[in-house]
């Protein structure tokens, strides 16, 4: 940023000492913790740059001495996952595949759910989202087994549909969760307006509710394009052969135990499949909109 | 013949062999259809899970622990007893394989591949440097050359100090300190008399002395980092299965020249046998049946055989190939295999997986903390006795 | 309550039973039912697969006589006591210092969260390596001069849970700053006008009036960390694998090392039970006052 | 047009009870005006009417019709709520269409209303700004055109003009009323200003603590109070409450507190009443009038005044009774000097000390 | 006490601007309100005076001294919010006493004064209530106790009692009169209700789009409107417009509006004026008294007329112009029939047509 652009045309509120020091303290925090979490990122990055011989040499944070893009390109295109050398390439559209249709449905019935949850009264329904989460505190892998005996009884075992089904069901916790907890803290005035306006259920909740949870489905998107996006076991488990996602690869990549470890290629390959989930953050931040509830009531 | 493998070879050396069994399977007619998983029990639960999913892999890359008896029992693999009859491996395969694929009678399992997972690794330059002329041939001799190059300021042993590494490092002093018997006495019959006899005692005892040769970075360290140690001539030894070999070529170094392998440190260390088979789920589809057939044909073939352990790193299954074709180690290890007497099986051949964790927990309590001897032994006792 | 007033209730809020009915659907199948499934399964001595044997409390008995389970316990109480302390303060810092209005809000915002886009398997190594004596922070130190520096957590017993906790926190804060920040910006204006005011200063007005209205937002991000740490696995896996030795087992890895690698089911469900149990008595008390015992808004 | 009653109405929060036994019947097409101190329960009523508060017993009919139970969006009403409700993240337009919208009305139809409340309520201008971008009056404003735009058989309306300019209400005022007039739906208001009760209502309730006072037509709640509470409640500045007894002075029923004395043969009780009963009277300022020369006449102390624009309040003191009454600028006043008043004791009231109770 | 200058006052939300050049002197102890139509500006003054607005040009001086830039809890400032702005996690009491905590009072003071604004806002039985458990009245009492507990030299009151129910309001009107008096502190003050406006007022700032129209005295704005809109704005019902134009008839200035013709001479012009200049008669409806008989009387047809407890408010029709005016009960008339009146030219107000201003 120039300085030009600091000193704008109009009124600017005069800073004094004390708030300057402020500003300073604000971001000598923020710029010292951006050093702490930046650190790894510019590991990987560096280390995808190197040849293996120079990572050979043990020092991480040097500069590469010859930076290459070759392993960015093997990552992508013909790092060895078993017999067919194609990088990741292959598994990013059954990733994608997979993670739109799964984060649309996941939030949505989060959603959903928050919204009867605080909203409605319906028997029970607290009692089963407790168990919901304490359900979230299990391990997947013991879902596993009675899931793989459920879903090929279902017949849907190693489809598309298996693996979105899959994560929607492990979703479900912590989007209920999310959405029922920021739905506690919206006006209930509001809703008891759109009830008045002659709202039904859905009405409400698409038009009313949806709308005023714009900052936590931003969360929600974020936690699940995360999530599904890296998830590997339950792709591995449910997608079927043809749907396996791109961290199949990704794993088949960077966990070999035996085999050799091409360090470069494994940093390329978890950025690039990071990449998603990176624009999405990138891209999440005009959507945290200040003030949503504003002006809404008054009291 | 469509047939779908499930492994977990995902690196780019065995990438490459197992694509010369993919070939091979195609050469003959087949279709291979690859379904790579990294990390062994990721791989070995998938395959399991689409049986129960009622959506089986043709074949699915195994091993033949507790495991493999088990699903047996539950009656979800195919046999492949005719392969086996019309190729005699009953006489064809070492002995130790055999038991371990055969159950109740029928095999299960086609082998591919023998690993010797404890060779000692050692780097020509780093050795050169501590003034160590030739390499060690025994225990004491080993010690010494540690002593030269911690004296050199080489870190004398390169480990990764995870817990199969350190499991490496221990099974090592069981065969050059403990041998023959003590192994199985220990690790098959879990005989009290041998944990508590003065050579296990020794065993522990020589294991804990190794520990000053070890850097103070080695926790964590992926083996390959080890090993690489020695490419960088930093260390001196690593004990590391012949897949190491994969990273040395990889670094352009020559066997014999910068580097070289010790099958053992004394002339009757056993030779441990570990290896991957090929288990076939159960399906009813005869021509699901018949690939399975084939495949099992295709993989224990014995220019398949050559061409695949070439790329691996590890040793052929039967005795009866052409040696010409082999690496240095390699040919040390057939050579060795020939004599029935020094082998024995890997050691999770000999415990149920359970028993063996509890074991290489042990194992690694015993290096990292200031375990003694006495209680050493107890746990032992407790892990074996589970 | 009388059939008659169940039914006109019922009828009421159909559309809210209906939206609902997915949830319940998956409550009780896929979870209540596996949760059922496997705590009946730690009472058998079930292997690879399930088995119906039942042998009382053998496995647990098993269980609590296995030096390693002890330890995963301890060092699961650490690793929660400190990681969710800091993660939750660093997030919550983090959250409020981006909220103050800052100039290139979203680079920040994304460069503390993107550690939440990278797997656990790649934070693990990453972190592995940077504090590794032998590559990272230690050896640099000490080639720039500063021979006596010392950094080895990662290696050392005492200090490696120092170290897990420290990745665990770059991984997560991230998602505890998204979290306060979404709710942060639904803050009315007015309210802070209120504060400024009555000459709050601004730590106090954060401290004692916003994030007392952010409570939904702060149980909601408590829970996640919660809920990480009881299913923390492939970090641990990736970055020292449990140890050195044993020192930084945790229960998820133990229950996944039995449910796979050593094939005990048995005892696997057992300890997952356990860890069901504890999480259960510790969250129950919360569950109820935040759930059961407050009733939604509207009939 | 939907008459409303409510039978036995009972509402709580947690333990706290709000109203108690409840009853109020309005007629099919009536304007009701709630008056009452705040917090007294309107705002609870009115929710309750609106099917928004769940009630602890009683029931509530619409046309005879039960509905205690029957979900808000079936009873056909038009609310103005007191905390405006407005949806933060629509456009004033569609604030106030989204009530349509649900009813699946045509766009026609929609635009068409739309604007036409907005012109009522001077918010064309605002149509498509947010609500977060408006003033409080013009938030308010959207509230109310959210509630005029419906054609709901029962409107409620919660102090819908409580943040607007005096012009605006009352030009807003005379519009609510002739939209009442033309389409004749039940409409239930409350309202804190005393000119837009006496205006607007056909009947007013006056309630107090959960409780409903009276129920009469405004000029019969302000000339005849049916207790103290909301004798004094209505009309400002509140009624002069003089505390007495009755007696029989010459024959004559008198008022007596202190050295005053009041003739009130011509006061009509409604109840019997007995000499020496202890009672209060109350008596509205603007019925203590400048002395006209010809009735008896009090000498008051004028203590205060007060210019109110268009007259002048006053307040006096006779022998140690404070009086409010109300002057204009022609009269012949001086602060701090005797003044003489004539007292129209057919206007005033009596009340029960002990009960409060009109007499 | 602090005096208050706002000099060129610009603000602008985005693109639209509020105000613009705004000039404005409080005096030291004084007590402003502000009044002016729901939008024109009133909150973002007062928002601007306290810091909470950034302003986009102009200055603000306290007593002389810049504030423009100062930050709100350095000016001394207690304030009423319209929108309350109450925190919603705590208690009442906490609400209330949250400031003084800040400003390190000691707690028995603390105590003292919760338990004494509490005690004039009648919410003492409220003190432990969270505000979502508070009735709309009751959470506008709060607000305003949060305010009243503070010792600032400036407070701004938006609103502050439009919620409340006409008995309290009257009240804490004079509970705030009489803390003005007593503290002294320069209060500006928002209001709608103009009995407020005027009991409380030392001086009355007009506010319109963002302008301020007149600056002067309750009584001055009242009597002598600065211009047509003022006028027209004060007082209820509004003030009579008449449209026509100045005439000299029988050497009498007479102002003409159709058949309608009143000798003005009495009327004291603060402008110059000339025959034929097209002017706007202003006529508050007090000022159409019943004909004493004496003065010129006009005969108007009353056409409607609206009972409001202590007066009737009629409005009749002359020759085709409209009028408001006020009856008494006592006053003998009909409905229908023609009705006749004085007019107080003197106390009458005159506007140019084109300007609007007063004349
Ligand atoms: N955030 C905003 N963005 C754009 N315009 C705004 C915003 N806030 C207020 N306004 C506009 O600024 C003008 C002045 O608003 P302000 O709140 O000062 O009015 P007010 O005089 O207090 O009115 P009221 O009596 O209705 O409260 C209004 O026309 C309003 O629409
Ligand atoms: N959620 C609640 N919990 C407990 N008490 C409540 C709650 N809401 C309202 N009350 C109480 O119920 C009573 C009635 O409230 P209500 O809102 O009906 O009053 P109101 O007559 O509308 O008053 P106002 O004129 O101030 O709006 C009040 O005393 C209030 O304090
Ligand atoms: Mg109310
Ligand atoms: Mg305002």
């Amino acid at each position: 940023m120039s300085v030009a652009e600091t000193t704008a045309p109009s009124l600017r509120r005069p800073v004094t000492s004390q708030q300057r020091w402020g500003r300073i303290g604000i971001y000598a925090f923020l710029g010292v913790m951006t050093l702490f979490f930046l650190l790894p990122l510019y590991v990987m990055v560096v280390t995808s740059l190197k040849t293996m011989d120079e990572i050979r040499l043990g020092q991480i944070f040097a500069l590469p001495v010859r930076p290459t893009l070759e392993a960015w390109a093997t990552a992508w295109s013909s790092a060895c996952t078993g017999l067919d050398c194609t990088g990741l390439r292959i598994g990013f559209w059954n990733s994608v595949q997979i993670l739109i249709p799964s984060v649309i449905l996941s939030i949505l019935l989060g959603a959903l759910n928050g919204y009867a949850l605080s909203f409605w009264k319906v028997r029970g329904a607290n009692l089963l989202f407790a168990c919901l989460l304490l359900g979230a505190f299990m391990p997947y892998q013991v879902f596993i087994y009675p899931l793989v005996r459920f879903y090929s009884q279902a017949g849907i075992y190693g489809s598309l549909s298996g693996i979105v089904l899959t994560h929607v069901i492990f979703g479900m916790p912590v989007m209920t969760l999310l959405f029922r907890n920021y739905y506690s803290g919206l006006p209930s005035e509001l809703f008891k307006a759109a009830r008045v306006d002659g709202a039904g259920f859905w009405a409400i909740f698409f038009t009313i509710i949806l709308p005023m949870s714009v900052p936590i489905t931003i969360v929600a998107v974020i936690m699940q394009v995360t999530a599904i996006w890296n998830d590997f076991l339950l792709g591995l488990v449910f997608a079927g052969r043809e749907n396996l996602p791109m961290t199949v690869q990704l794993n088949n990549i960077v966990n070999t135990t035996t085999g050799e470890r091409a360090y470069n290629v494994n940093m390329a390959a978890t950025i690039l499949t990071s990449l998603v989930p990176l624009a999405v953050y990138l891209g999440s931040g005009r959507w945290f909109v200040r003030g949503i509830a504003s002006g809404a009531v008054k009291g | 013949q469509e047939a779908e493998v499930i492994h977990f070879w995902t690196s780019g050396g065995e990438s490459a062999a197992i694509s010369v069994l993919a070939d091979a399977f195609e050469k003959r007619g087949g279709e291979w259809i690859d379904n790579a998983i990294a990390g062994g029990s990721a791989a070995r639960s998938a395959a399991i899970n689409r049986i129960i999913g009622g959506d089986p892999s043709t074949a699915a890359l195994f091993n033949t622990s507790q495991q493999y008896h088990e699903i047996i029992a539950e009656g979800l693999l195919n046999d492949i007893d005719d392969v086996a009859t019309r190729n005699d491996w009953d006489n064809l395969l070492p002995a130790p394989i055999v038991d371990a694929i055969k159950v109740d009678g029928k095999y299960y399992a086609a082998p591919v591949n023998i690993h010797m997972p404890l060779w000692i690794w050692y780097s020509s330059g780093a050795l050169e440097q501590a003034g160590i002329e030739s390499p060690p041939e025994t225990m004491e001799e080993f010690f010494a050359a540690l002593d030269a190059l911690q004296a050199a300021d080489i870190t004398p042993l390169a480990l990764g100090g995870q817990r199969w590494q350190e499991n490496l490092l221990f099974s090592a002093m069981m065969t050059n300190v403990g041998g023959r018997d003590l192994w199985t006495g220990v690790y098959a019959d879990k005989d009290e008399e041998a944990i508590s006899s003065p050579e296990f005692r020794e065993v522990i005892e020589t294991f804990i002395k190794l520990k000053p040769y070890v850097d103070s970075a080695s926790p964590g360290r992926n083996w390959n980092d080890a090993t690489a140690m020695l490419i960088g001539d930093t260390a001196g030894f690593q004990v590391m299965g012949d897949w190491a070999k994969g990273e040395f070529t990889q670094a352009n170094q020559k066997i014999g020249v910068d580097y070289n392998c010790l099958p053992g440190l004394r002339e009757d260390a056993p030779y441990v046998l570990g290896g991957d088979v090929f288990v076939f789920p159960r399906t009813e589809d005869p021509a699901q049946i018949e690939a399975q057939t084939m495949l099992a044909e295709t993989i224990t073939a014995p220019d398949v055989q050559v061409a695949f352990n070439n790329l691996k790193g590890s040793i052929p299954v039967r005795s009866d190939v052409d040696l010409s074709a082999l690496d240095q180690c390699a040919a040390l290890g057939m050579e060795i295999m020939a004599d029935p007497s020094r082998l024995v099986p890997d050691a999770s051949q000999m415990m149920n997986e359970y028993v063996y964790g509890s074991v290489q927990d042990v194992v690694t309590e015993l290096w990292n903390t200031d375990m003694s001897v006495d209680e050493a032994v107890d746990r032992f006792g407790n892990a074996l006795r589970n | 309550m009388q059939t008659a007033q169940l039914i006109r209730h019922m009828r009421r809020n159909t559309a809210a039973y209906l939206a609902l009915f997915p949830m319940a659907a998956i409550v009780i199948f896929a979870y209540l039912g596996t949760m059922a499934w496997s705590v009946r399964l730690s009472f058998t001595s079930s292997r690879m697969l399930p088995r119906n044997d039942f042998v009382g409390f053998d496995q647990y008995v098993q269980l609590f006589g296995t030096s390693r389970w002890l330890t995963s316990l301890e060092n699961f109480v650490f690793i929660a006591i400190f990681f969710l302390a800091i993660c939750f303060v660093l997030g919550t810092l983090l959250a409020i210092f981006i909220d103050q209005n800052v100039r290139a809000e979203g680079l920040f915002r994304t460069a503390f969260l993107y550690p939440y886009a990278m797997s656990f398997v790649v934070t693990g190594l990453m972190w592995q390596w940077i504090l590794n004596p032998d590559l990272g922070i230690e050896r640099t130190m000490r080639n720039l001069g500063f021979s006596e520096f010392v950094l080895d957590w990662v290696v050392n017993s005492d200090t490696v849970l120092y170290a897990v906790v420290l990745a665990t926190v770059w991984h997560g804060a991230g998602l505890v700053m998204a979290l306060l920040l979404a709710g942060l910006r639904g803050i009315d204006t007015d309210l802070w006008k209120a504060t400024r005011i009555d000459g709050i200063p601004l730590w106090r007005a954060y401290a004692f009036i916003i994030l007392p209205i952010l409570r939904p937002m702060i149980i909601t991000s408590l829970v996640l960390l919660s809920i990480s740490i009881v299913k923390m696995y492939d970090l641990i896996i990736a970055m020292t694998n449990g140890g050195p030795g044993t020192a930084s087992e945790v229960p998820a890895k133990f229950i996944m090392d039995n449910l796979f690698e050593r094939a005990n089911i048995g005892l696997a469900t057992a300890a997952s039970t356990t860890m069901l149990v504890t999480v259960l008595l510790i969250i129950a008390p919360v569950l109820y006052s935040q759930y059961l015992g407050k009733k939604g808004t509207t009939a | 047009m939907t008459s409303v009653s409510i039978r036995n109405l009972e509402i709580r929060y947690g333990q706290q009870v709000v109203m108690d036994n409840l009853n109020l019947d309005i007629r099919d097409g009536e304007f009701l005006v709630l008056l009452g101190p705040s917090g007294c329960g309107k705002s609870t009523l009115m929710n309750a009417v609106g099917g928004l508060t769940d009630v602890s017993g009683g029931s509530i009919h619409f046309d005879g019709k039960d509905v205690t139970w029957l979900d808000p969006k079936d009873r056909g009403i038009g609310m103005v709520f007191q905390s405006y409700a407005l949806y933060p993240t629509m456009s004033v337009r569609k604030n106030m269409s989204y009530g349509l919208r649900m009813a699946r009305v045509d766009r026609a139809t929609i635009e068409k209303k739309v604007s036409w409340a907005a012109d009522i309520l001077q918010i064309t201008h605002l149509l498509d700004r947010k609500p977060a971008a408006l003033s409080g009056g013009q938030r308010q404003r959207v509230a109310i055109g959210r509630a005029l735009v419906r054609d709901a058989d029962i409107f409620l309306f919660d102090e819908p003009l409580s943040n607007l300019d005096a012009k605006l209400r009352a030009e807003l005022r005379l519009e609510i009323k002739k939209l009442h007039k033309s389409i004749g739906s039940t409409m239930i208001y409350v309202t804190h200003d005393q000119i837009e009760a006496l205006t607007l209502a056909d009947r007013i309730a006056v309630m107090k603590d959960g409780i409903i006072q009276q129920l009469d037509t405004p000029l019969n709640v302000y000339n005849k109070p049916a207790n103290a509470f909301v004798g004094s409640f209505l009309g400002s500045p509140a009624m002069n409450k003089v505390e007495g007894q009755l007696a029989m002075r010459d024959g004559a029923l008198t008022f007596e507190a202190g050295r005053f004395a009041l003739d009130i043969d011509a006061y009509p009780f409604a109840d019997r009443v007995e000499s020496g009963q202890k009672v209060t009277l109350g008596l509205r300022p603007e019925h203590i009038v400048p002395a006209d020369g010809v009735s008896p006449q009090f000498e008051v102390n004028l203590l205060l005044i007060e210019p109110m624009g268009n007259e002048i309040l006053a307040w006096s003191d006779f022998e140690g009774i404070s009086l409010v009454h109300r002057l204009s600028q022609d009269d012949n006043f001086m602060v701090g000097n005797p003044f003489s008043v004539n007292i129209d004791t057919r206007k005033a009231s009596f009340f029960d000390q002990a009960t409060g109770k009109r007499l």
